[in-house]
């Protein structure tokens, strides 16, 4: 996003976008509003390399022998796709972007509570990047985003230091984000903003960012200790002085499993916005669905071991791990059954972040019930380490984070950038996204039920017809990923003005300008009714 | 956070219990307890740490979110001790041979 | 905060302007410097998590190698670090009382008593490179030392001192962060940047200094006094 | 495999009971999409935006219907967990009588041991109607032995010995696959399993070069090594004699009994000193480096032999 196509136009009001000019303005702003563009720019940036590396991935997948590169370098390939997106894309995606700009803006603040802690946090972010894409052009990394040692501390002569300290630095990044969240949502709502009166996206963003402090030091230290294990070559997790591999993975699924969360509780406090306003209704069992994150949160950090099934983990607590893996997906079905309950007796509008939001539930579902598949032990031990995880997480992570994350884009767009987009298009884009993402990720649950293992480069010949279904329908996801770029880009100069309030909708962010001024608002504003407060709206609001 | 100016005297008492309960633990580690060695030594590490918390830090007049904060944070390291060790508790277990590993693998 | 304390002048030197009022920041520094002590917590809580597992497995080997550590040194180390916590809870004590001299000679004398401890840690480094028993640059026992780890298993013992050296140094690392803190807090309290109703610098980098502290409590007993010395 | 399969083959005992909780959860997750989606577009069409000044009346939600649709899917996940854990359970352990194999996976490729001594590569022969358990580790990285016509899996990992078990139930040549992922040729680490008639079976392990048994090959270990120099047959040396010792408790000098299975051997050979058997002085060395994985399995076969003969009657009080 540079400056440039951001020209001020003839009587603007002052806003946070032509309040001042030059790189110098944007690389050391403490405004919240910027900070959360430069990691826009930066997570796109991130999601096309990441997205460049799937589509070589799929590419050679055609064929059965490998249709374009070696083995090491698809293994590269599949590494640096899963670290990118991971770290540097669907962990900021949500919070950092959609989070740093709403966050200040719904509490009724002037910004956050460390603004410098914010800017200092995008920095280190891109200093875990470059140290990423220099590992990429120094040779790559093959290990996997897993790590799983003794391959990566041992085996792998690749540039498994410089990844980990890439993504030990990026942690630090996410910590002082979700700290900086923490410390605004208890202390700086404005007068009258009850907890119970505040907006789902908050109660998701606080349950994200207790993952964000609880979690993410340990990945921290336990990459630490890979890194100290590979440059010294003494054997922390090897077997070779009597360490245990498995102890790695349990301290790195201890972060990582409630990572998901951390990528799909933001998704489902957009979500819930987006419902709230396009069905003009208050969010059916609202209590329910706030504690519900919280639940997840919570219940997330227990069930780490059920990614440890079949790896020689002890038989009992495997059960353990099982019992906890299920009973998360409960608060899950709860969150999906109230948001299909808000829709009754509402007044329903297809404008297009519903149109991604609807995308969105019905990609989270297919994910969270073929989650069941893999919490349950007997059917984990012959799907584990197959495709069918590769789709499982897939419609997670893409079918629901990246759902939302462009839902919530589209609905808060005028906000951010005080233009509107071509509403035909971006509905056109979510239908594409969510056929093509179906095409791409549903034959992999079978490929995964037939029994092919994931990672690999090439593959027995029976499996080409899926994986060429595959491949294909991951082109038609590209385009569609592809439309809302451009359009996007195009309404930043080209589209209509946005009012203040376009979609109609609650909340403080809508009371100000758009975009707003740079103190967000001319005064703090005083909260006297309940979210979603949509029956009270006077007719004709817009 | 407190405004509560605590009075010096406290602070150099609590410094020299703390003082005091490291003389005792060094001292009890010279004596045979068997297992009741380490029970000893990390209670009166976890009482020289409440010691520090409550007094040095302050914790005695701070707010009850600062408390449950505290204990969240310990709760949540006792859960990852405590499932890891789940684990551990009830695998059959070997100890690592060594033949594999004496030099790293060359690569082919 | 009591309530005693009178409303301040909106723009106070101190007061940052995304806050209300100088209560209201110095209540989320406060919560801050705690949450991130959080992640402190479970940050050292990973390295403790597999320590105590391999502890659990390897307990002799972990006793021998625990006995190549001097415990006096150790135990000397600990109360120097205690003194170190005293002076900073002195520090910000004449922070709050507004006495501008003994918040800086308090603050030296932390620096000091921090230094101190790093210099006997620096010594006893140097001792583990003269017994040969730093894993990956320097690892061959022999003699003496060789036969207080053998009963253990030697590989174990090495296991015993990668966590001796990644626990004591990390915890070194979070100490020179803290004294380089301590500096900047120093020259701030010389310049009288420090009032009765702003001393929050010196409040939060205090709690990290006794986080710090905490940790030794514990690194302590666990690696010099395993298993006991009788 | 031909046409557009959408199930794997079920070849042993276990698929079938697996491919049944499978069928079960996919009609479940067929089911409640479709109810999902069904009551969404019902939703979405009924109460379209008619006028843009539309309010529609607020609801608050509604505490029966909160329980029970919390209710619901907690039975339904409480019976899929009873069910495969039980089933889980139920697969984990071999049945007795399985004939065992030896398994040591190594970048990139599979190796495997019988118990008449014939080795081969990337390839399993195994006998129709009979369970075949395997002992499994690995020389170098994580890997994951995989046969997803027989529905089983397990990591095979290095220093410790993990165990899996199957019975065939058809006969045909099955995939084998590597299903962790070990570095650069992990693709290729790739082999069959081949499931005989037992006759032929029986003809294939007769027709292929025999190596020396494992228990052969132990045997001559043990004397080499010295190992007989104390672990005396009658008990009277200052190591336990090891007769009748496999597959029995044994009392340690901490006065808790294990089970002398290969975990326990393995440990005693490689790290003598960790469970000394009660009445004993650790005196051993540990074997540690100086035996292979294949040499130190070898040892166990022939320990097993041994542990089928009668122990030696105690002589004295102090040693049992």
């Amino acid at each position: 996003m540079s400056t440039a196509t951001l020209e001020p136009r003839v009587h603007a009001p002052r806003n946070y976008l032509n309040a001042d000019y030059g790189w110098k303005s944007w690389l050391f702003t403490l405004d919240h509003k910027r900070i959360a563009l430069l990691y826009l720019v930066s997570i796109t940036f991130f999601f096309i390399v990441g997205g460049s590396f799937a589509v070589l991935m799929r590419i050679q997948l055609v064929d059965p022998q490998g249709a374009i590169v070696q083995p090491e370098t698809y293994n590269k390939l599949f590494t640096l796709h899963g670290v990118v997106m991971i770290f540097f894309f669907l962990i900021p995606s949500i919070p950092a972007v959609l989070g740093n700009f709403l966050v200040p803006l719904m509490v009724g603040a002037r910004d956050l509570a460390f603004p410098k802690l914010n800017l200092l946090s995008w920095y280190i972010y891109i200093v875990g990047g470059l140290f990423t894409l220099y590992s990429t052009i120094a040779g790559g990394v093959d290990t996997g985003w897993t790590f799983y040692t003794p391959y990566s501390s041992t085996y792998s002569n690749t540039q498994v230091t410089a990844v980990a300290v890439g993504v030990f630095i990026t942690g630090f990044s996410s910590i002082l984000t979700g700290l900086n969240f923490i410390v605004t949502i208890h202390k700086m709502r404005a007068p009258g903003l009850t907890w119970f009166r505040m907006p789902l996206f908050l109660w998701a963003m606080y349950a994200t960012s207790i993952i964000m402090v609880l979690g993410t030091p340990v990945l921290a230290i336990t990459i630490f200790l890979l890194a100290l294990e590979h440059l010294f070559h003494v054997g922390i997790f090897s077997p070779a002085l009597g360490g245990d591999p498995l102890l790695f993975q349990h301290l790195f699924w201890f972060y990582s499993h409630p990572a998901v969360y951390i990528m799909i509780l933001p998704a489902m406090g957009v979500v819930s916005e987006i419902i709230a306003c396009f069905s003009r209704k208050r969010i059916f069992g609202y209590k329910i669905v706030a504690f519900s994150s919280v639940a997840i949160a919570v219940l997330g950090f227990l069930v780490w071991g059920h990614h440890m099934f079949v790896t020689g983990q002890s038989v009992y607590a495997g059960i353990i791990f099982s019992l906890l893996s299920f009973l998360v997906a409960i608060p899950s079905a709860i969150k999906v059954f109230n948001w299909t309950a808000t829709l009754y007796k509402g007044s329903i509008s297809f404008d297009a972040p519903m149109l991604y939001a609807m995308g969105f539930i019905g990609l989270f579902t297919m994910g969270g019930l073929t989650g069941l598949f893999l919490a349950s032990l007997a059917t984990d031990v012959h799907l584990n380490g197959t495709y069918f995880v590769v789709a499982h997480f897939h419609y997670i992570m893409v079918g629901g984070a990246v759902m939302g994350y462009l839902g919530g884009i589209h609905f808060w767009w005028p906000k951010i950038s005080g233009r509107k987009y071509p509403n035909g298009w971006a509905a056109l884009a979510a239908a594409i996204i969510f056929i093509g993402f179906n095409l791409t990720f549903f034959p992999q649950f079978v490929l995964g039920y037939l029994g092919m293992p994931r990672r690999y480069a090439f593959y027995p010949a029976e499996f080409q017809v899926l994986n060429v279904m595959s491949s294909a329908g991951a082109t038609v996801l590209g385009v569609g990923y592809l439309i809302p770029l451009i359009y996007l880009f195009w309404s930043m100069r080209y589209g209509p003005i946005a009012e203040p309030n376009p979609w109609g909708a609650t909340g403080l962010e809508w009371q100000t300008p758009s975009p707003p001024p740079t103190e967000n608002f001319s005064k703090i504003p005083v909260v006297t009714e309940e979210a979603y407060a949509y029956a009270e709206q006077e007719a004709g609001h817009e | 956070m407190s405004h509560i100016v605590v009075p010096q005297k406290t602070y150099i008492y609590i410094f020299l219990t703390l003082i005091g309960l490291t003389a005792l633990t060094t001292g009890v580690a010279y004596v045979d307890l068997g297992p009741f060695n380490t029970v000893v030594a990390l209670a009166i590490a976890f009482s020289k740490m409440l010691l520090v918390i409550l007094f040095f830090m302050n914790v005695r007049n701070s707010s009850g979110l600062i408390r449950i904060i505290i204990v969240a944070a310990f709760f949540w390291f006792a859960l990852l001790i405590a499932f890891t060790m789940s684990d551990y508790r009830t695998r059959t277990w070997t100890p690592a041979p060594d033949s594999w590993s004496s030099a790293p693998p060359t690569h082919p | 905060m009591s309530d005693a304390e009178a409303h301040l002048p909106e723009h106070h030197s101190g007061l940052a302007h995304q806050f209300e009022d100088l209560e209201q920041q110095q209540e989320s520094d406060f919560l801050g410097i705690w949450l991130f002590l959080v992640t402190e917590i479970m940050f050292f809580g990973g390295l403790f998590a597999a320590y105590a597992i391999y502890r659990f497995f390897y307990f002799a080997a972990f006793e021998g190698g625990s006995h190549i550590l001097d415990a006096r040194l150790g135990a000397a180390n600990t109360a120097v670090l205690l003194g170190s916590s005293l002076t900073m809870a002195l520090s910000v004590r004449s922070a709050q009382t507004g006495n501008r001299r003994a918040l800086v000679v308090f603050l030296i004398a932390t620096l000091i008593l921090g230094g101190a401890f790093l210099g006997v840690k620096a010594y006893e480094y140097n001792q583990k490179f003269v017994e040969h028993v730093v894993p990956g640059l320097d690892w061959a026992p022999e003699g003496e030392v060789l036969a207080r780890l053998a009963p253990g298993g030697v590989q174990h013992a090495e296991l015993y001192f990668i966590f001796y050296f990644a626990m004591t140094g990390l915890h070194a690392i979070h100490m020179v962060i803290g004294m380089g803190l301590l500096i900047w807090l120093a020259i701030r309290g010389r310049k009288g940047d420090f009032t009765p109703h702003y001393f929050a610098p010196v409040e939060v980098v205090g709690l990290y200094w006794h986080f710090v502290d905490i940790v030794w409590i514990f690194l302590f007993p666990l690696l010099y006094l395993i298993g006991g010395r009788y | 495999m031909q046409g557009f399969p959408f199930q794997p083959e079920q070849a042993s005992t276990v698929a079938q009971s697996v491919d049944h909780l499978y069928l079960f959860l996919t009609a479940l997750t067929v089911f409640f999409s479709t109810v999902i989606f069904a009551t969404i577009f019902y939703f979405m069409i009924k109460y379209r935006r008619r006028s843009p000044g539309e309010r529609p009346r607020a609801i608050e939600g509604s505490l029966p219907l909160e329980i029970l649709w919390t209710a619901i899917p907690t039975l339904i996940v409480a019976v899929i967990f009873i069910w495969s854990s039980s089933l889980y359970v139920r697969n984990a352990e071999p049945p007795k009588g399985a004939m065992e194999l030896f398994v040591t996976g190594k970048q990139w490729m599979w190796k495997v041991q019988h118990p008449e001594g014939q080795r081969e590569i990337n390839e399993l022969h195994v006998p129709l109607g009979r369970p075949v358990k395997l002992t499994m580790t690995s020389e170098d990285v994580i890997h994951d032995f995989f046969v997803p016509a027989f529905r089983v899996k397990k990591d095979v990992l290095p220093g410790r010995y993990t165990s899996m078990w199957f019975e065939p139930t058809k006969l045909g040549t099955f995939h084998l696959f590597c299903a962790q992922y070990c570095g650069a040729f992990h693709a290729g680490m790739i082999g069959s399993v081949i499931v005989m008639e037992p006759d032929e079976y029986e003809r294939w392990l007769a027709g292929s070069v025999p190596g020396e048994s494992p228990e052969a090959a132990g045997e001559k270990l043990f004397l080499q090594q010295g190992c007989g120099t104390c672990h005396i047959a009658d008990g009277s040396g200052p190591g336990p004699s090891l007769l009748g010792v496999f597959g029995n408790p044994v009392k340690l000098t901490t006065g808790e009994s294990v089970p002398a299975d290969d975990a326990y051997m393995r440990e005693s050979i490689l790290a003598p000193r960790a469970k000394i058997v009660a009445g004993f002085v650790p005196i051993m060395p540990s074997f540690q480096g100086q035996l292979t994985e294949e040499q130190i399995g070898n040892l166990i076969a022939y320990l097993r032999v041994l542990g089928k003969s009668q122990p030696p009657q105690p002589k004295e009080e102090g040693k049992k």
